[in-house]
């Protein structure tokens, strides 16, 4: 066992292919198979946990795992696991298995599953795809492609406005991508391949100061379009068209994840936090990202709409990983990165419960939610878990990482994030509480105004599960934090090695 | 591993509202046996702390000095009114969520009297706030809703402020610990803000003058065990965070500590002179626990104040801090008997209810300070404090709290007189042992508890009765009563007098216009910002006239290059472009 | 300048005509007459660069080259002119409908 | 020894195919395909093989040797070109022998289609081998002769007046080309292209031939100004025949241009160089704005390429100015991936035309369903037109992008970026139809009946257009091999050290 861990880079390279090839063979089905369709979703899922799992065994026993393969040209296509890239490879992993039971209920009846699954499986092959990447190629390579394969997703229901929203999806992201890819090619052609490591590329640098920051600049801005910060997060509410396990799993982890998840990279593993923490760069971004934060609270207020106000959520608690990774420091970065998993926890049980509502009374509206604590207890105790954790109370999950990111902006004297904060979590509440209050204190509507839709069994349970699971990892993520093995101590394990490397070889 | 069942203090309410929620019948029952740890551990507390430091952050629980009288209040508190609720809603068709939220609610106030650490406290501390909610709200009527409105209101814009103030302590002391909060906050150079952030977010809960107004409204429409703990116990929650979070014992901040106090004073007195002005028992009641919290809050003004100096400094603020946690004991039983009591009256009448309001006499004294009750005790220890922590104000602080007597004594006897009045609701039925029992229960412990030796020292027990202190508790509560007396007899006992009644919660009146003014702008703002992308859309169809106007161009354009003459002069230019480049790049 | 050059520059004179005349003349056996003499201006060069050689003899390659561009453009030719008839055929056109301002296609 | 005859083999496959198809009927077909297909692939492996072996070669045919006899010019450009042409070809050999429109076609003239079919083939193969500047010209013609004719079996008018179009322009380029071929033998006495970069003294009579080959192989590869001949022929001919003139021919035209500019006449300046690249980068956009405007998905697809040309040019300035590896390697990336996409879009499209009888955009979307295999081909290929990752197209951006940087030549970056962004407004035009809910069809689980009026599609032609997709994304990945392939023989830029090869 331990002989066949030890072997190079098959490891990382069949994480991607689990759902890779799944996809592929699912998109040759027929619409009528659906029990061999599930089983070859559920079977991908399970197996890219699975070897999530063993990998990220390996990487505790000190072994490295790279996978290069040469493109000619000197450049290179490079998977590799790193303890960053294990978290967000265990996160799309473990939450595509949830989300996968969750969309074969959700789906259950409806045309075009057997595209919609196949896109779904390519999706998260881009996303971990994203997750290993080894060098800024290879993360460019993933990275459009994941824009590619969530497009059929945001247009899967066909109609005139999910259309439109695919096209709005399309002029943001690849504009986003052109600014990577522009960012990305400028800085290789000046250094070389960017390879992505215990030190930071541009360590010792002799590039103008004003190339590094219009370099910086592009490839930031090419992450925040999916990261949906201000002023390009206009795609995010209107992609909420997509089917909920699409807005769950997409809207709420993968795609704005993988925007996050680059800046990451950008700041701690291209730059490095030592040059990446200058006013024109870090200083810059997390005042933007402040300012997504409040920005996104205050539209999400204004959004009555269950899934736009969850999308501008999504667009205000993005912006934390944001605003964590741009201050620098420590704690900061803890912070970012364990909301990087926390926010993907609590988010999507949100859309999951979003989703049942909508499938099982026609909600839409957080108005319509009335009386639904009393008809729906668990998905709306699931909701109300979540709802507080994103405010950011105790003992959710939210609360420890904004605690991190207080902490942090005040151990790199930047009082003002704690104004932010606090102003995020006051709007927080003033948007999440409303539709508790509704759901939990109000009476419902005469049964006769509220049908309730006749599912087949499973797919109920399928709804009502996924959420349950969630929702609970949020609670016990937060609860549990303190544990070796919680979302927060990986944070503190991948930003020490950042900040205190070992030296030797193996993290 | 006796500190192991301090783990139950919390959890046991948590799993009572589980239970609860699954079995309603008994929802009652479950919430009282997860008091019982408490009231245990109160008794008999371990001598160690415990340590999980795998929970959350790190969780520390624990039981010291301070926090045990407290815990003793709490637990009891919360025991008497479970057994009393349990009477109180056998009707109610809503008490299934009543239940739940009530052990929430008891779970968070019980964690946080023994929370060692900033996350725990206020993690139970969010918690009790939170669910208090559905007990205020628990009516549903139009009355509740705006008392619910205005407390979640008042809730969120406190952990506004206490959150900034616990993230500058802990990052400063980069311990969660509250010990080390505290050392961190007594040397922080951000300490005026954290003090001041501490006082306005836990005053809210304390009842803090101009944060109060959410109480007279809350506890009228809470069902009546609920507003005995809330009375009782769960304001106290802001004082505890007082004690716990402000760097007391650790550095003298004099100039704070004369703010607290005069805030303290002034609520006592507003509180006194506004409750006079209600007709209300239990808002009343809420008033009088806005005036008492005054004194409190004078006692950590003291220890806030305390004069530094080698081992004086801290001892004489312990010894303020003590005087406060007894006063916060001996009032708390008594508030919970008195609307425990209170709720009784509607369900008596005749000579039952006479009795009832009889016996609510007595802790009505008590709190007014008559002797030998345990307010005697209480006031007797408050004066000790300030004589050992605060010489130099004792000349002027020792009349004005036994002013503050007076308007107690003013303000008790209003209840009394409205309590004894017609009753506001027909009685739902005749009380049972199910209500009495629990209301006596309480009424002992008003009456026994603070004489515990680890309540009152025996010192300062001892010395409340002596002659002189004696005298001096007592004129307050006689010139109170006498004022009362002539204002009743000249003045309210009148064929056709009307007492002048201020609506509850004061200047909520004055503010609830504003209120809903900033709301309103709030929306619009928030409104305007939603139709903010549609501004953009003119800028669309300006590129969208261009590109078609664009496009004609490029049609007529490349049909013109498609003509022959066009393409063969192309050709030669081409040739001609690329003969004179190359030729002159040779 | 010897005889050669004239020779290649009336080739390429040839060339220009041609050109000219596959620009101006819409008919599509003359556009067919056009792109033949074009050809033929680039044999006459061709010719011209044979007599070029050194010595007595005539190189042989450039008569070869002519000799397979004859070929070339007898199949261009015969093909255009299938391709004129069929156009005649089935639109009863003689002419591009880009040279006729009257009905653009 | 290693044999080299491989290439000349490579040549006569397809040219004795050309014959054997004379033969009419079906079967005839089907088994000259068999034969053929795989014949030619094998022989474009052995010269691949052959080119790894021993690297550059010359092959004399027949044993006679220049410069009585022919020789054949091998190196790693000339056998990717090779191997490129098997690939599309063969593929698309697959979709025309499935085609339902050919089969509709009498007996003879079917066979005629495949004996052009495979004389294009042939004609291509001989062009890419050969290192003799005259058999450039006349395998030239012969492609575009062949080409000309396969245009002209399209449907109505149109085709016809396209094809006549296509013939008259590009015999003018032809014969552009062989003046300034002529003129370089009175002015260096050899026909061979190294002999003539050795000989090559720029004078008048040079810059004259020069301008003349420069200006009739860009009427060949259809450089904007002179693209007008394309979008109709492409546009009007059968689905494979655009494909391949598409993906193969034009390129031809590129093909010869980088013979000649990076060969003997690199002492003329970069001046030339320059204005290629301008001309390029305007055929970018022009090509780019035309296609968004179509709407008709052939004519969309046919200015695509015109604009993807445009790109190939910007290798000239970019050689120039020393990013010779990257742009080498990118340029040449995109010429295979483009081919092979292009190939692709165009079958797709041939399908759904086929199928529907229009290609018109607005009626594509109302059976989105019946043709989403089709459209998913086309999806693909449009990954790699936009230049979006994983596909060849973007690697191949990427490179020359790292070439325009290397450089300080921002201004071509900008213009590969700036394609790449309108290419995704027509790709996405045409991909969106994918998703429209169809009024025609009634979604079900069962799987929507045909709609009315729609033929159905071979398997086979699906399969076909998919492949040569695939293949185009696949070049993302499997890049390193052909990119070292192409660097065999790569011709030195000054001062530029080449990458040793392993």
């Amino acid at each position: 066992m331990t002989a066949l861990l030890a072997t190079g880079g098959w490891l990382p390279v069949s994480v991607v292919l689990s759902s890779f090839l799944t996809g592929i063979f699912i998109f040759f089905l027929r619409e009528e198979d659906v029990l061999m369709r599930s089983l070859l979703n559920l079977g991908g899922a399970v197996l890219k946990v699975a070897l999530g799992i063993l990998l990220l065994w390996g990487v505790a026993q000190g072994f490295v795992y790279t996978f290069v393969l040469p493109l000619g040209a000197g450049l290179d296509l490079i998977l590799f696991a790193d303890p960053l890239a294990l978290q967000f490879v265990l996160l799309s992993a473990g939450l595509w298995l949830v989300t996968t039971v969750y969309a074969i209920a959700f789906l259950e009846g409806s045309p075009e599953r057997s595209r919609f699954f196949g896109y779904f499986s390519l999706c998260v092959t881009a996303s971990t795809g994203i997750a290993l990447a080894g060098n800024l190629l290879t993360f460019v390579i993933f990275y459009e492609f994941l824009t590619l394969a969530t497009y059929p997703l945001v247009v899967h229901h066909g109609t005139r406005e999910a259309l439109k929203a695919g096209r709005t999806y399309l002029i943001y992201t690849l504009g986003g991508g052109m600014l990577l890819f522009i960012g990305a090619v400028w800085l290789q052609g000046l250094i070389g391949p960017v390879v992505f490591g215990p030190v930071p590329a541009l360590a010792e640098t002799d590039l103008p100061r004003g190339v590094l920051i219009a370099i910086f600049w592009l490839i930031a801005g090419g992450l925040a379009v999916k990261a949906a910060m201000v002023p390009v997060h206009g795609w995010l509410p209107t992609a909420m068209v997509a089917p909920a396990p699409v807005s769950a799993l997409l809207h709420a982890v993968a795609v704005v994840k993988a925007g996050a998840f680059g800046l990451f990279r950008l700041v701690y593993d291209v730059y490095g936090i030592a040059l990446a923490g200058a006013p024109a760069m870090g200083g810059l971004l997390a005042m933007l990202a402040s300012v997504t934060i409040v920005y996104g609270s205050l539209r999400a207020i204004a959004e009555s709409d269950i899934k736009k106000r969850l999308a501008y959520s999504t667009v205000s608690q993005l912006s934390y990983i944001a605003l964590g990774t741009a201050l620098g420091g420590p704690l900061a970065a803890v912070g970012a990165l364990a909301h990087l998993v926390h926010q993907g926890l609590m988010k999507i049980t949100l859309f999951f419960c979003a989703g049942r509502l909508a499938e099982t009374y026609d909600i839409h509206n957080v108005h319509e939610l009335a009386g639904m604590g009393r008809r729906m207890p668990v998905t709306m105790t699931a909701f109300t878990v979540a709802a507080l954790g994103m405010i950011g109370l105790p003992p959710v999950a939210g609360f420890v990482s904004k605690w991190y990111l207080a902490l942090g902006g005040l151990q790199t004297g930047n009082d003002w994030v704690l104004a932010v904060l606090v102003l995020s979590s006051v709007l927080n509440a003033a948007y999440f509480l409303p539709p508790l209050y509704v759901a939990w204190f109000t009476a419902p509507p005469p049964e006769a105004r509220l049908q309730r839709r006749i599912l087949p069994g499973w797919v109920e349970w399928g709804l009502l599960v996924p959420p349950v699971i969630t929702a609970s990892l949020a609670l016990v993520a937060g609860l549990l934090a303190a544990l070796p093995i919680s979302p927060l101590a990986w944070a503190e394990l991948i930003v020490a090695l950042r900040y205190f490397p070992v030296t030797g070889d193996g993290p | 591993m006796s500190e192991a069942v301090l783990m139950l203090v919390p959890t046991a309410p948590l799993l009572a509202a589980l239970a609860a929620r699954l079995v309603p019948r008994h929802g009652a029952l479950a919430a009282t046996v997860a008091a019982v740890p408490s009231v245990a551990l109160a008794l008999f507390p371990p001598d160690r702390a415990l340590d999980l430091p795998w929970l959350l952050l790190g969780v520390e629980l624990g039981i010291d000095a301070l926090r045990r009288p407290l815990l003793l209040l709490a637990g009891c508190l919360w025991l008497l009114a479970a057994v009393y609720a349990r009477a109180y809603h056998r009707a109610d068709p809503r008490s299934r969520p009543l239940f739940v939220f009530f052990s929430l609610t008891m779970s968070g106030n019980l964690g946080l009297v023994v929370a060692f650490d900033a996350v725990t406290f206020y993690l139970s501390f969010v918690l009790m706030n939170l669910s208090a909610y559905g007990l205020i709200r628990h009516a549903g009527n139009a009355e509740a809703r705006r008392a619910a409105k205005v407390y979640i209101v008042l809730v969120i814009a406190g952990e506004g402020l206490i959150l900034p103030a616990l993230w500058l302590g802990a990052s400063a002391a980069d311990s969660l610990a509250l010990a080390d909060v505290r050392a961190a906050v007594a040397a922080h150079p951000l300490q005026s803000w954290i003090v001041g952030l501490l006082f306005f977010g836990f005053g809210i809960k304390a009842g803090a003058l101009p944060l109060h107004i959410w109480l007279p409204l809350a506890h009228p429409v809470a069902p009546t065990p609920a507003s005995a703990v809330l009375s009782g116990m769960m304001i106290k929650a802001g004082l505890l965070a007082w004690l716990v979070f402000l760097p007391l014992a650790e550095a003298s901040l004099p100039g704070w500590g004369l703010a607290w106090v005069i805030f303290g004073l002034a609520a006592a007195y507003y509180g006194a002179l506004m409750g006079v002005l209600q007709d209300r028992p239990k808002t009343v009641l809420a008033y009088s626990s806005i005036s008492q919290m005054g004194l409190m809050t004078v006692a950590v003004g003291l220890a806030l104040a305390a004069a530094p100096g080698p081992a004086h400094g801290a001892e004489a603020a312990k010894a303020a801090m003590m005087a406060a946690v007894v006063y916060a004991v001996h009032h708390g039983f008594a508030k919970g008997a008195l609307f425990l009591g209170t709720g009784l009256t509607d369900h008596t009448s005749g000579r039952g209810r006479l009795v009832v309001v009889a016996l609510l006499a007595l802790p009505a004294l008590a709190l007014a300070g008559l002797p030998p009750t345990t307010g005697l005790a209480a006031k007797a220890v408050l004066k000790d404090a300030t004589a050992v922590a605060m010489p130099a104000w004792q000349n002027w602080l020792d009349p004005l709290l036994a002013l503050a007597a007076v308007g107690t004594t003013l303000l008790l006897a209003r209840f009394l007189v409205v309590v004894a009045g017609p009753a506001a609701n027909s009685a739902p039925g005749p009380a049972g042992f199910g209500l009495w029992g629990p209301w006596l229960a309480t009424l002992a412990a008003a009456a026994g508890a603070a004489w515990l030796p680890f309540v009152i020292p025996a010192g300062p027990a001892a010395e409340a009765f002596t002659a002189g202190s004696l005298a001096d508790a007592a004129w307050p509560v006689a010139v109170g009563a006498g004022v009362a007396l002539m204002v009743w007899r000249f003045f309210l006992a009148r064929p056709r007098a009307r007492p002048i009644v201020v609506p509850a919660g004061d200047i909520l009146v004055l503010l609830e216009p504003v209120g809903r003014c900033l709301e309103k702008m709030g929306r619009d703002t928030v409104r305007r910002l939603g139709t903010m992308d549609g501004r953009w859309a003119w800028l669309g169809h300006v590129l969208l006239v261009y590109v078609r106007f664009a496009e004609g161009r490029l049609c007529r354009l490349e049909r013109r290059l498609a003509s022959w003459p066009i393409l063969v002069a192309g050709f030669g230019m081409l040739l001609l472009l690329v003969g004179v480049i190359a030729y002159n790049g040779r | 300048m010897d005889q050669a050059d004239i020779y290649i520059l009336a080739g390429m004179a040839l060339f220009a005509i041609a050109l000219h005349a596959l620009a101006a003349r819409r008919h599509l056996v003359r556009k067919v007459l056009a792109i033949n003499i074009l050809g033929g201006g680039c044999f006459l060069v061709l010719i011209a660069v044979a007599r070029r050689a050194p010595g007595p003899v005539a190189d042989p390659v450039p008569h070869a080259m002519v000799l397979t561009g004859i070929v070339v453009a007898v199949s261009v030719t015969a093909v255009a002119l299938i391709l004129v008839r069929r156009i005649r055929s089935a639109t009863g056109r003689t002419d591009f409908p880009e040279d006729n301002r009257d009905d653009r296609v | 020894m290693v044999d080299t005859s491989w290439a000349a083999i490579a040549v006569a496959v397809p040219l004795l195919a050309a014959l054997a198809s004379l033969w009419p009927g079906r079967w005839t077909a089907v088994a000259v395909m068999a034969v053929a297909v795989p014949g030619a692939l094998l022989a474009t492996l052995g010269v691949v093989w052959t080119v790894y072996e021993i690297g550059v070669y010359r092959h004399p045919v027949g044993g006679w040797g220049a410069p009585l006899g022919i020789d054949l010019y091998v190196d790693g450009l000339a056998a990717a070109f090779l191997a490129l042409l098997a690939v599309v070809a063969g593929l698309a050999s697959l979709h025309v022998l499935a085609d339902p429109d050919v089969k509709a076609m009498p007996r003879r003239r079917q066979s005629l289609f495949w004996s052009l079919w495979y004389w294009v083939w042939g004609a291509l193969a001989a062009m890419f081998v050969s290192g003799d500047a005259f058999n450039i010209y006349v395998t030239l013609e012969l492609a575009t002769l062949a080409g000309v004719i396969l245009v002209s079996f399209g449907h109505g008018a149109v085709a016809l007046f396209a094809s006549l179009r296509y013939l008259l322009i590009g015999t003018l380029g032809a014969l552009s080309y062989v003046l300034g071929v002529a003129l370089l033998y009175g002015a260096t006495g050899t026909l061979d292209l190294v002999l003539l970069g050795e000989r090559l003294v720029p004078g008048p009579a040079v810059v004259v031939a020069a301008a003349l080959v420069t200006v009739g192989l860009a009427i060949k590869a259809a450089l904007v100004p002179l693209h007008i001949w394309l979008p109709p022929a492409h546009g009007s001919a059968p689905a494979g025949v655009s494909a391949i003139l598409s993906a193969l021919v034009v390129k031809a035209g590129f093909y010869l241009l980088v013979r000649y500019w990076l060969g003997p006449f690199v002492s003329l300046g970069d001046g030339v160089a320059t204005a290629l690249g301008i001309l390029g980068a305007v055929g970018v956009l022009w090509g780019s704005l035309n296609a968004i405007r179509q709407e008709r998905l052939k004519l969309l697809v046919a200015y695509s390429t015109v604009a993807q040309v445009g790109y190939l040019f910007l290798l000239f300035p970019l050689a120039a100015a020393g990013g010779h590896v990257m742009a080498w390697s990118g340029a040449h990336l995109l010429v295979l991936s483009h081919a092979t996409a292009k190939a692709a879009a165009f079958l797709a499209a041939g399908n759904i035309l086929t199928s529907q009888g229009t290609d018109h955009l607005s009626e594509i979307g109302r059976a989105s369903h019946h043709h989403r295999l089709s459209l998913l081909a086309f999806g693909l290929a449009g990954a790699t037109l936009m230049g979006l990752p994983p596909s060849g197209g973007f690697l191949a951006k990427w490179l020359m992008v790292t070439a325009a940087v290397e450089t300080g030549q921002w201004w071509w970056a900008a213009v590969l970026i700036i394609g790449g962004k309108l290419a995704a407004i027509y790709v996405y035009r045409v991909v969106r139809l994918g998703f429209v809910t169809s009024p025609m069809e009634p979604p079900g689980a069962a799987g929507p009946p045909r709609p009315p009026g729609l033929l159905p599609v071979p398997m086979l032609t699906i399969l076909a257009a998919l492949g040569l997709a695939v293949v185009s994304v696949g070049l993302g990945f499997a890049s390193a091999p052909p990119l070292r392939l192409l660097q065999i023989g790569m011709p030195a830029a000054p001062g530029i050290a080449l990458e040793p090869l392993p």
